[in-house]
């Protein structure tokens, strides 16, 4: 900012005040904090399903996440097929997911591969409880930070009855949940 | 909602991952087809560089001070006004703007752990120094809820002064709530209230879209409601650019009296030459000024015992304490039904009376926090009321250097303005 | 149920709740025995001293041993505490040798202690992979489960691995063990036969202790005869009279098939969550039965971690 | 605006430009009201049928998972449904999607067009014609006027606001079982005692109809059958020496019972393991005590109400006003005669404590009194005058007001605070000589008396302070002994005649009746989602909690029964007319 140098009480004050917010700004940024994203752990997932119905963008951000390393590839999953399914087909009334997100592939005897369509995906954690009552708990929510817009207050954080949502670094950006390295040898 | 997970994140993590690798070492099948998983799709967010939005808002700032000081055209500053729209608005979503990061400041003060970045930081500040040197110019047209109203403001209509002025309150009171919210660790009430953030990212809570759209609506006809009777930020803005060293001024040289812009500011921030005929002698006047001074402290008392008496109320604002009276209603039966919140509770590890502890705490947290916001709204009082009887000479059409948005309307109106070819800096002659 | 009946949540939950798994079951599981035959009920709870209890196992002479955190606590017939012994970390499962020695399985390798706690023998590890969730014994092998690599290791008494059962082999005709989470579990009838669950196909099959499949039943599905979830049942158990006890997750049920695998009754189950049903829930539950044995009273013990205490069951005799 | 008969007059471009602009704003502007209208109503219409959770669906669903095989027809029609909800979703987000971007669209058409109108018809500075002397003098002082009285309207609101909606999160420690287990009186240093809390209660058997008095047991393990013929599940019997109609209470391994004639008063201290005598206290002469026993009729004797037993200290009270207070181990530490009761059948009020406090009612034809007294030494901490006689006992209960001890009279029902005594509502409701006691469920409170009414008492809970209402009345199968059981959602009457009936607290119906052989003095008992009824005679059903009469077991002793049972960890305790029975689950635990 250039300044005329004069000699005035207000423009002395002004010039302090300005040097001033500086000064904070650069202890601030000093602080060394870096940025951070909002996301949930899905340790503390309820499945209350507002992930769905929060967000301020509709659909929500939040989308079902498949790790695949924990899947069991079951045939007779808990989070694609409905609790009291008499089949395990591709059939409406045998689908979990009201929107039709996830796709089930055979892989080979007796396994099979869930993916899920984020396209699709509007977040509302049903196969989430599914997948953890019955199965291994490889399917979960998070953040998808393409989508995302992030909010100062994160809308559905706030609403969160869980307090799952919290904010992280963006470096890191999701909460995944991963077999550690060691156990990725394979025989 | 807890605002100080942000330090805690770390640790958080180290821990989570740390607990995660016990409970998913189970190895997966063995596929003999050969088999491979997917890799699972996460992106991270394309941010744009802090820098790039800071410099564009100190450059939008720099030339709206230019446009409203230098040049004098209402054009340009509606042309800088369109484009933070698209830009702070349409394009960066509304989000961090420099209404809501007077809370992160804010919280900062209150929370030491609570980061601030950089950009945060400098939206905050930049404004506020442009308002001390230029006046409001952030308002003009760089703030992106500012400008989605100037958009709308098509055929403004003069707000009679003592509403205004009373409306004007409302500010003071959103301000005083903000801080509150925050001082209690119920969250950031700018953002949650936001009435235009929803058009900008083209989605919303409908009644906020009901509410967002019905501010534009009337502010076809009363120009800009949220900057006059809600904005926070604009508190702040205000107390500053009354130090403001070169304000906008609605003639460019020596003021005629000609009266003509009487009646252009949308915003009720022109200041009328004080006439000289005054209904009550100076010595009332002193005498009703003292009686007021006197009974100051007693109004402010008052304010802040009723706002402590009120805290009950204001605590329900925050999710725990409405969480504990849920919790405290079904065990005594008065639901049948349990909410998803109840739920979440039970299936928690917390005892209701951990959570009746927290509640009564944080209670306790807003009958302090409600006097003061109670005292603070006492003194917002007395200040308006001392400074409507206290009268301030004025000879000349002026701008109220508070109220002013710099807008540029007014130029136009000035048969000086149009008369001279050449425009002199009116602050030429100190 | 006698919800808000008085006095709070923490009543409500122990008068009406007894958290999920425990008393009320009784009442529910009164309905549904009743069209299956057999009717059981809730004699005893039996409060435990460990922390995180994970393994149960009946003695020879009757008395029951229960492994937890740091610790396996053994106790008379009647559930009095009469010895604890300490052990490291927290083994998955847990036998007694017909010698009265304890096998102590722990992630990834077997310990075996005497009397007094003190670790005779430690076999060799069985890798990164391993995933140990249930022993049983004989005098002549002890069956080690090994969810993590889907099979079955049969050791001699004095550690050697003397054979692998229940790798997939369509000469012999195995069909391969589908583990799809570590919960696997191995038992011996009392005729001596070996019985393995296949927690992904939802049944049980039937080895010689050479690897030969001599039989194998399946079942799937939500309704009480049949396994539901992706992996179950998660423990078995034989009676005295051959019946079969097994318990399940994620729809938390105790059942008894006869030895032609139809179902004799149900001793505890939970209710099946409505169709459509949202209640909050936490993720990553742990199923509450931990373990599952059959006393020489042909009682049915059950290891409940939430509750910290073994639930003990009995067939109603008038049925 | 040109008048018509300027048809033909010519415009200027500025005019035209106007007229254009006024043309594109009108058609945007009529453009952006319709869609923002279809915007509304596509929320509208996808709020009201929730395509993700539609109801129609899940019912479907839910058919489908009951039937025993999947019906074609039925499956046909959940596809055909699911189908339609996830088109009605996604066409409702693309249509809300696409109506964002026309209603942006259109609402910038709108202010463009609207902006240049207003351009090239520029409003003329009007500038007042008189100076602003006197409208800026008067604007100011009401701009005063109107500041000063927003102030005064906020501060008002405020206060009003803060009067209505008062929070109503429990303090620390005004909740009894959430606190902790022992509260420790240390008003007497050297003779502090520590009592048992409510966690501690409720795992006994402390008074009359268990913890708090209003029939609901802790475990819900207890028994279901038994039969003394055979010995099936009897743990135990162990004859009772001097008989008396009061119910075992139960404290750890101790069972207490008293018994009386008109000249011996006797308190019994029996081992819950064995069912062995493990002490008996002949009651000496007290202060006070008459020399000759009042009158009392046979069916109440002279030993009525039940003792009490709470942490280390038991107590019992008898028909002539006797009180003492022993220690676990048979040591008086005080008794007091409390003046003898003018009562006409004789005092059958049983005890009931809470803290540090022993609760007597010591309702009398004249001179009635509801007392506290401090367990520890016998003192009185409070006391209020009660004007009518009754036979019931009171009850202890935490209801959504706090915690409350209740009590029926003759005309009244009574609810007081039970560490001050202090009154907190009443309801005229009974008639006649009361005995049965109240029965309490989520909030609602149920008294019935034979030969009157039965009234449903319930409170709204918005109030600050309880306003009895009578929620509803019954007047056919009345109770003269057994007190009424709330649970859950119904109340249960058992009736001297032998009538069981449930009773729906929200309606006032009757769910079901049931005849039996003999009539019911001994109260009924809520075990888990069971109910114990045990008549006269000493046959006990247990049935089933609900709308439906569902008979679990039927077991018999074989002995006349007027006292209550007490219910505890897989074991039920019955008193006879002449025994004390233990029963168990089968294998004795």
């Amino acid at each position: 900012m250039s300044d005329k140098p004069t000699i005035g009480r207000r423009d002395f004050m002004r010039v302090a005040a300005t040097v001033a917010a500086g000064g904070a700004a650069w202890t601030v940024a000093r602080r060394g904090d870096e940025a951070t994203v909002w996301q949930l752990d899905p340790a503390k997932c309820v499945q209350c399903g507002r992930c769905a119905t929060n967000c301020v963008l509709n659909p929500s951000a939040v989308k079902c996440v498949h790790s695949y390393p924990i899947c069991g590839y079951c045939d007779l999953c808990g989070g694609y097929l409905q609790p009291g399914a008499k089949a395990r087909n591709t059939g409406a009334e045998n689908e979990l997911c009201p929107v039709g997100a996830i796709t089930r592939t055979f892989v080979e005897e007796p396994f099979y591969q869930y993916t899920i369509d984020e396209k699709l995906c509007v977040g509302c954690g049903k196969c989430v409880k599914g997948c953890n009552v019955f199965g291994n708990g490889s399917l979960y929510l998070q953040v998808k930070h393409d989508l995302c817009v992030g909010c100062n207050e994160c809308a559905i954080a706030r609403n969160c009855p869980a307090q799952a949502y919290q904010r992280i670094s963006v470096r890191t950006a999701y909460l995944l949940k991963t077999r550690d390295s060691g156990s990725g040898k394979q025989g | 909602m807890k605002l100080k997970h942000l330090a805690a994140a770390a640790l958080l993590i180290f821990a989570w991952a740390h607990e995660t690798q016990a409970e998913f070492r189970f190895p997966m099948p063995e596929f003999e087809s050969g088999y491979k998983h997917p890799e699972m799709n996460t992106p991270l967010p394309a941010r744009i560089p802090a820098a790039v939005d800071i410099t564009v808002l100190f450059v939008a700032l720099g030339a709206t001070a230019w446009s409203v000081v230098k040049l004098r055209s209402r054009s340009m500053v509606f042309l800088i006004a369109v484009f933070s729209l698209v830009y702070f608005g349409f394009y960066r979503k509304g989000c961090v703007c420099p209404v809501g990061s007077l809370q992160n400041i804010v919280n900062a003060l209150i929370d030491r752990n609570f980061a601030v970045p950089l950009v945060v930081m400098m939206f905050f500040l930049l404004p506020l120094v442009f308002a001390l040197y230029f006046g409001r110019v952030f308002c003009a047209a760089v703030c992106p809820l500012g400008a989605i109203q100037e958009m709308c403001a098509v055929c403004p209509v003069q707000v009679p002064r003592p509403v205004e002025t009373t409306l004007g309150l409302l500010t003071y009171a959103y301000l005083g709530l903000t801080v509150l919210s925050l001082v209690t660790g119920t969250g950031f009430l700018i953002c949650r209230y936001d009435p235009f953030i929803g058009f900008f990212r083209q989605g919303a809570s409908f009644n906020m879209s009901l509410v967002g759209g019905g501010l534009l609506l009337i502010g076809v006809f009363v120009a800009r409601p949220y900057c006059r009777f809600l904005c926070p930020f604009g508190v702040l803005l205000r107390w500053v650019s009354l130090f403001s060293r070169w304000h906008a001024s609605i003639t460019p040289a020596e003021c005629i009296q000609c009266r003509l812009c009487e009646l252009s500011c949308p915003y009720g921030a022109i200041v009328v030459p004080t006439p000289s005929d005054r209904p009550v002698d100076r010595r009332t006047g002193a005498k009703r000024l003292g009686l007021l001074l006197l009974l100051a402290p007693v109004i402010i008392g008052i304010t802040a015992w009723t706002g402590m008496t009120a805290h009950e109320m204001v605590a329900r604002l925050h999710p725990t304490v409405r969480l504990a009276e849920r919790v405290a209603a079904e065990e005594r039966g008065l639901f049948a039904e349990s909410t998803i919140d109840s739920d979440a509770f039970r299936a928690g590890k917390q005892a209701p009376a951990e959570l009746y502890a927290e509640a009564n705490a944080i209670e306790h947290r807003f009958k302090h926090a409600c006097a003061w916001f109670g005292g603070f709204m006492g003194l917002v009082l007395c200040g308006k009321l001392i400074r409507l009887s206290v009268i301030r000479k004025s000879s000349d059409y002026e701008a109220d250097r508070g109220a002013c948005l710099s807008c540029a309307r007014c130029f136009a109106y000035c048969p000086v303005e149009a008369g001279e070819a050449p425009v002199e800096d009116p602050h030429a002659r100190s | 149920m006698t919800r808000d009946n008085g006095i709070g949540r923490r009543d409500f939950m122990r008068v009406a709740g007894a958290a999920a798994t425990g008393a009320t079951l009784i009442g529910h599981s009164r309905s549904q025995a009743a069209s299956a035959g057999a009717a059981f009920r809730e004699l005893q709870r039996i409060p435990l001293t460990v922390e995180n209890p994970s393994a149960l196992a009946v003695g020879s002479s009757g008395g029951m041993y229960v492994a937890g955190e740091n610790a396996v606590v053994a106790l008379d017939s009647q559930g009095k505490e009469t010895a604890r012994l300490s052990a490291k970390g927290r083994p998955g499962c847990l036998a007694v040798s017909s010698d009265g020695k304890l096998l102590l399985g722990m992630r990834s390798h077997v310990d075996v202690l005497d009397g007094t706690g003190t670790v005779v023998a430690s076999w060799k590890d069985l890798g990164e992979r391993a995933w140990l969730t249930s022993i049983a014994a004989d005098d002549e092998n002890v069956y080690v489960a090994d969810a993590g690599n889907r099979v079955v290791l049969r050791f001699g008494h004095d550690g050697n691995v003397r054979g692998r059962i229940g790798e997939r082999d369509k000469e012999r005709g195995v069909p391969g063990l589908v583990v799809p989470s570590p919960y696997f579990d191995v038992a011996i009838d009392p005729q001596g036969a070996l019985w393995v669950v296949n927690p992904g196909k939802h049944g049980l099959e039937n080895y010689r202790p050479n690897g030969e499949l001599v039989s194998s039943w399946y079942r799937s599905g939500m309704e009480a005869e049949a396994f539901c979830g992706c992996c179950n049942p998660i423990h078995i158990a034989f009676r005295s009279d051959n019946t079969l006890v097994t318990a399940e997750k994620g729809l938390s049920r105790v059942k008894v098939y006869a030895p032609d695998t139809t179902l004799l009754g149900v001793v505890a189950a939970e209710a099946a969550p409505p169709i459509g049903e949202n209640k909050a829930l936490f993720c990553n539950v742990e199923p509450p039965i931990m373990d599952l044995a059959v006393d020489q009273q042909d009682r049915i013990l059950v290891l409940n971690k939430p509750e910290k205490a073994i639930l003990v069951y009995e067939m109603k005799r008038e049925g | 605006m040109p008048g018509r008969e300027q048809r033909k007059r010519r415009f200027t471009p500025n005019e035209m430009f106007w007229m254009a602009a006024v043309g594109v704003a009108v058609v945007s502007g009529l453009f952006s009201l319709v869609v923002s209208i279809l915007l509304i109503a596509n929320y509208v219409q996808v709020q009201a049928i929730t395509p993700l959770d539609n109801p129609e669906l899940l019912k479907l669903r839910q058919q489908l998972a009951a039937a025993p095989e999947a019906d074609k027809n039925l499956v046909d029609q959940i596809r055909a449904l699911d189908l339609l909800t996830r088109k009605a979703f996604f066409t409702s987000q693309a249509h809300l999607k696409m109506g964002g971007y026309l209603l942006l669209g259109g609402v910038a058409v709108l202010l463009a067009a609207w902006r240049t109108a207003a351009r090239c018809r520029p409003r003329l500075p009007q500038p007042g014609v008189a100076p602003p002397s006197k409208s800026y003098w008067t604007s100011r002082a009401r701009a005063g006027r109107l500041v000063a009285s927003a102030g005064a309207l906020w501060v008002v609101v405020a206060l009003l606001a803060a009067f209505f909606t008062r929070l109503d999160v429990p303090g620390a420690g005004t909740l009894p079982p959430a606190g902790p287990a022992q509260v420790t009186l240390a008003q007497n240093a050297e003779n502090a005692t520590t009592y048992p809390g409510w966690e501690v209660m409720q795992r006994n058997w402390p008074s009359f109809r268990g913890p708090g008095g209003y029939g609901l047991a802790y475990y819900t393990t207890a028994p279901t059958e038994w039969d003394a013929g055979t010995g099936k599940n009897i743990k135990w019997k162990t004859e009772v020496p001097l008989q008396g109609a009061n119910s075992p209470v139960v404290w750890d391994q101790r069972l207490f019972l008293s018994g009386a004639t008109d000249s011996v008063r006797e308190v019994y201290c029996f081992d819950t393991e064995s069912g062995q005598l493990l002490w008996r206290r002949a009651l000496d002469k007290l202060a006070g005590t008459p020399d000759k026993a009042p009158k009392v009729s046979d069916e109440t004797g002279y030993a009525a109400p039940s003792m009490i037993a709470h942490g280390d200290r038991v107590c019992a009270i008898f028909a002539n006003g006797d009180l003492v207070c022993y220690d676990f181990d048979g040591n008086l530490k005080w008794g007091k005669n409390l003046g003898v009761p003018d009562n006409h059948y004789g005092h059958s009020s049983s005890l009931m404590a809470y803290q540090n406090l022993l609760f007597i009612q010591y309702d009398q034809n004249s001179n009635g009194k509801l007392l506290a007294l401090d367990l520890a030494e016998g003192h009185e901490v409070w006391s209020v005058i009660r004007q009518k006689i009754s036979w019931a006992s009171p009850i202890c209960v935490n209801t959504p007001f706090g915690l409350e001890l209740v009590v029926n009279s003759e005309k009244n029902v009574d609810a007081y605070d039970p560490l001050t005594g202090q009154p907190v509502w009443e309801l005229a409701c009974l008639d006649g000589e009361v005995a049965p006691s109240p029965a309490y469920s989520r909030g609602m409170f149920f008294v019935a008396n034979d030969n009157a009414t039965a009234t449903a008492i319930r409170f709204n809970p918005s109030e600050p302070a309880p306003k009895p209402e009578m929620a509803w009345q019954w007047d056919e199968a009345l109770p003269d002994v057994a007190s009424p059981l709330g649970a859950g959602q119904y109340f249960y009457v058992a009736t001297s005649r032998g009538q069981i009936v449930c009773l729906d607290s929200s309606t006032g119906q009757a769910a079901w009746g049931q005849d039996y052989d003999n009539g019911f003095y001994a109260s009924p008992i809520l075990v888990g989602d069971r109910i114990y009824a045990v008549d006269r005679r000493g046959t006990t059903y247990v049935f089933k909690t609900g709308p439906t009469y569902e008979l679990i077991a039927t077991s018999r002793l074989g002995e006349d029964v007027f006292a209550t049972p007490a219910f505890l960890d897989g074991r039920a305790y019955i008193r006879t007319e002449k025994n004390l029975f233990c029963i168990v689950n089968s294998n004795g635990t």
